[in-house]
């Protein structure tokens, strides 16, 4: 397929990478010509997710977010990987309205990922660092051919 | 980011400009205290007309507005929610506290 | 210095990734609050070191291309590395005008890089690849606080 | 990226749209030569105008198009460059080979 393709980063755990990160996944999910809204949705996830890793993962320090995405079939896959604490309960972490945060988080950040991406998959050892995994299909539309 | 704090009376308006994530909510939430601990307002209203982007950092931010405000006495609207933000709020159930109104264009829809 | 940052980026020879890499350390470099002029020239030069890899160093095949990248006192540093064929006579291909390629090459790829930049340091092993590492300062300006 | 082309008896107008690097640069060749060959101007215009960011890859398109509308004996304008496609043509000598004109705005400073 003519639009495969995939890249990999590592950032560092700053809050300023957050609008940084989603907007270089957007910027390379722009060759599967998204519609705004799900631009928008692929930014809102990617920006959860980054942003779990600079407030929990390394809460208090900085440390190196990798980041994987690659485009196949039409599908979007992000990966989102820290070396952090880890966690306990995923489960219960991805409860809506969970928080481990006093710091006005909103414990919304999981509910955000599953509603606005088609798949979630999270798997963290604690102690090692968690990775989520992202994806979503984009759908063909008609004319539009990309130069 | 910036924030815009109009006031009138009773009513503070906060206009926020550009995107909220947690590294800008920071900001905005010491702006926004700031001046509801000067003006003490009966109305906060959060215009979300020219916001371009908000991730669940700004539900985080709303709700501690709206704890700040109410126990004032006082009441939290919020304006000007394009599709994007408002597809965020909802997620909340923001709705069942706060007077959510989206922006002019998208309501009539 | 809070402006300190870095990242690390691998991507595919492609060419509609030259745009993707040009927009990523643009996006990145915006948090020094360069000029309209500052930016535009470093989205040139990044621009003809990565087509620079697609179209000499894994001409024909399509390989990786990493990317560092990071701000320190105010200079932004871009090293982009590739495994490709390599380059045998490092001065020549540096030279104005000078091509291998016939596919409307200008022969002006180095020439842009070393005059967009501040500086332009090249290495490369025949066989093994080529690194380009290409600085820029950005100057300080007045009140402009970003969030 | 996108080439507007329109002919006035003699005269061929490419107006492109957008960036123009080693990807794009392939495809507006394609659609300017195929003009030239159908139409034999005897002047060729290349508006920039419209034209957000060029790497050394414009100047291989500029001198490429130089040397098929040469070869018919025609000539080759540039017109509308921005400041950063100026400098990347100023760099390459084009000016000796091709008449350039920036920008009317740029042109006044
Ligand atoms: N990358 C991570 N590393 C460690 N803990 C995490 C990570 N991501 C999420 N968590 C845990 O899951 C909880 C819920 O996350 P989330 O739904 O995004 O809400 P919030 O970020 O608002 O707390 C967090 O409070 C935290 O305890
Ligand atoms: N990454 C690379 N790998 C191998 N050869 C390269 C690389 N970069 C440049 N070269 C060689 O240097 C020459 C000059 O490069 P440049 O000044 O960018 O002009 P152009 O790309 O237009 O040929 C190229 O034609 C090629 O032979």
């Amino acid at each position: 397929m003519k639009s495969e393709n995939s890249f990999s980063m590592t950032v560092l755990s700053k809050s300023s990478n957050e609008s940084f990160v989603r907007s270089v996944v957007s910027a390379f999910a722009l060759s599967l010509d998204p519609t705004v809204e799900e631009i928008s949705d692929i930014k809102t996830a990617v920006s959860e997710a980054v942003t779990n890793c600079i407030v929990h993962a390394y809460k208090d320090t900085i440390g190196k977010i990798y980041i994987n995405c690659d485009i196949k079939d039409n599908v979007l896959t992000v990966k989102i990987r820290d070396r952090g604490i880890g966690i306990e309960n995923i489960e219960q972490a991805m409860e809506p309205l969970f928080t481990t945060s006093d710091d006005e988080r909103a414990g919304l950040g999981f509910a955000v990922m599953q509603s606005f991406m088609d798949s979630i998959r999270v798997r963290s050892v604690v102690g090692k660092g968690t990775t989520v995994t992202l994806k979503k299909h984009i759908s063909v539309r008609y004319a539009t051919k990309k130069q | 980011m910036a924030v815009d704090i109009v006031v009138k009376g009773e009513v503070l308006t906060a206009r926020l400009v550009g995107e909220i994530d947690h590294h800008t909510a920071y900001y905005i939430r010491k702006e926004i205290d700031a001046a509801i601990e000067l003006n003490m307002p009966s109305l906060l209203i959060l215009d979300f007309e020219r916001v371009t982007f908000m991730d669940s950092s700004g539900i985080g931010l709303v709700m501690g507005r709206y704890k700040n405000i109410s126990k004032r006495c006082g009441e939290l609207h919020v304006v000007g929610a394009k599709p994007q933000i408002y597809k965020v709020m909802k997620l909340s159930g923001l709705e069942r506290l706060v007077k959510l109104e989206m922006c002019s264009q998208e309501a009539k829809k």
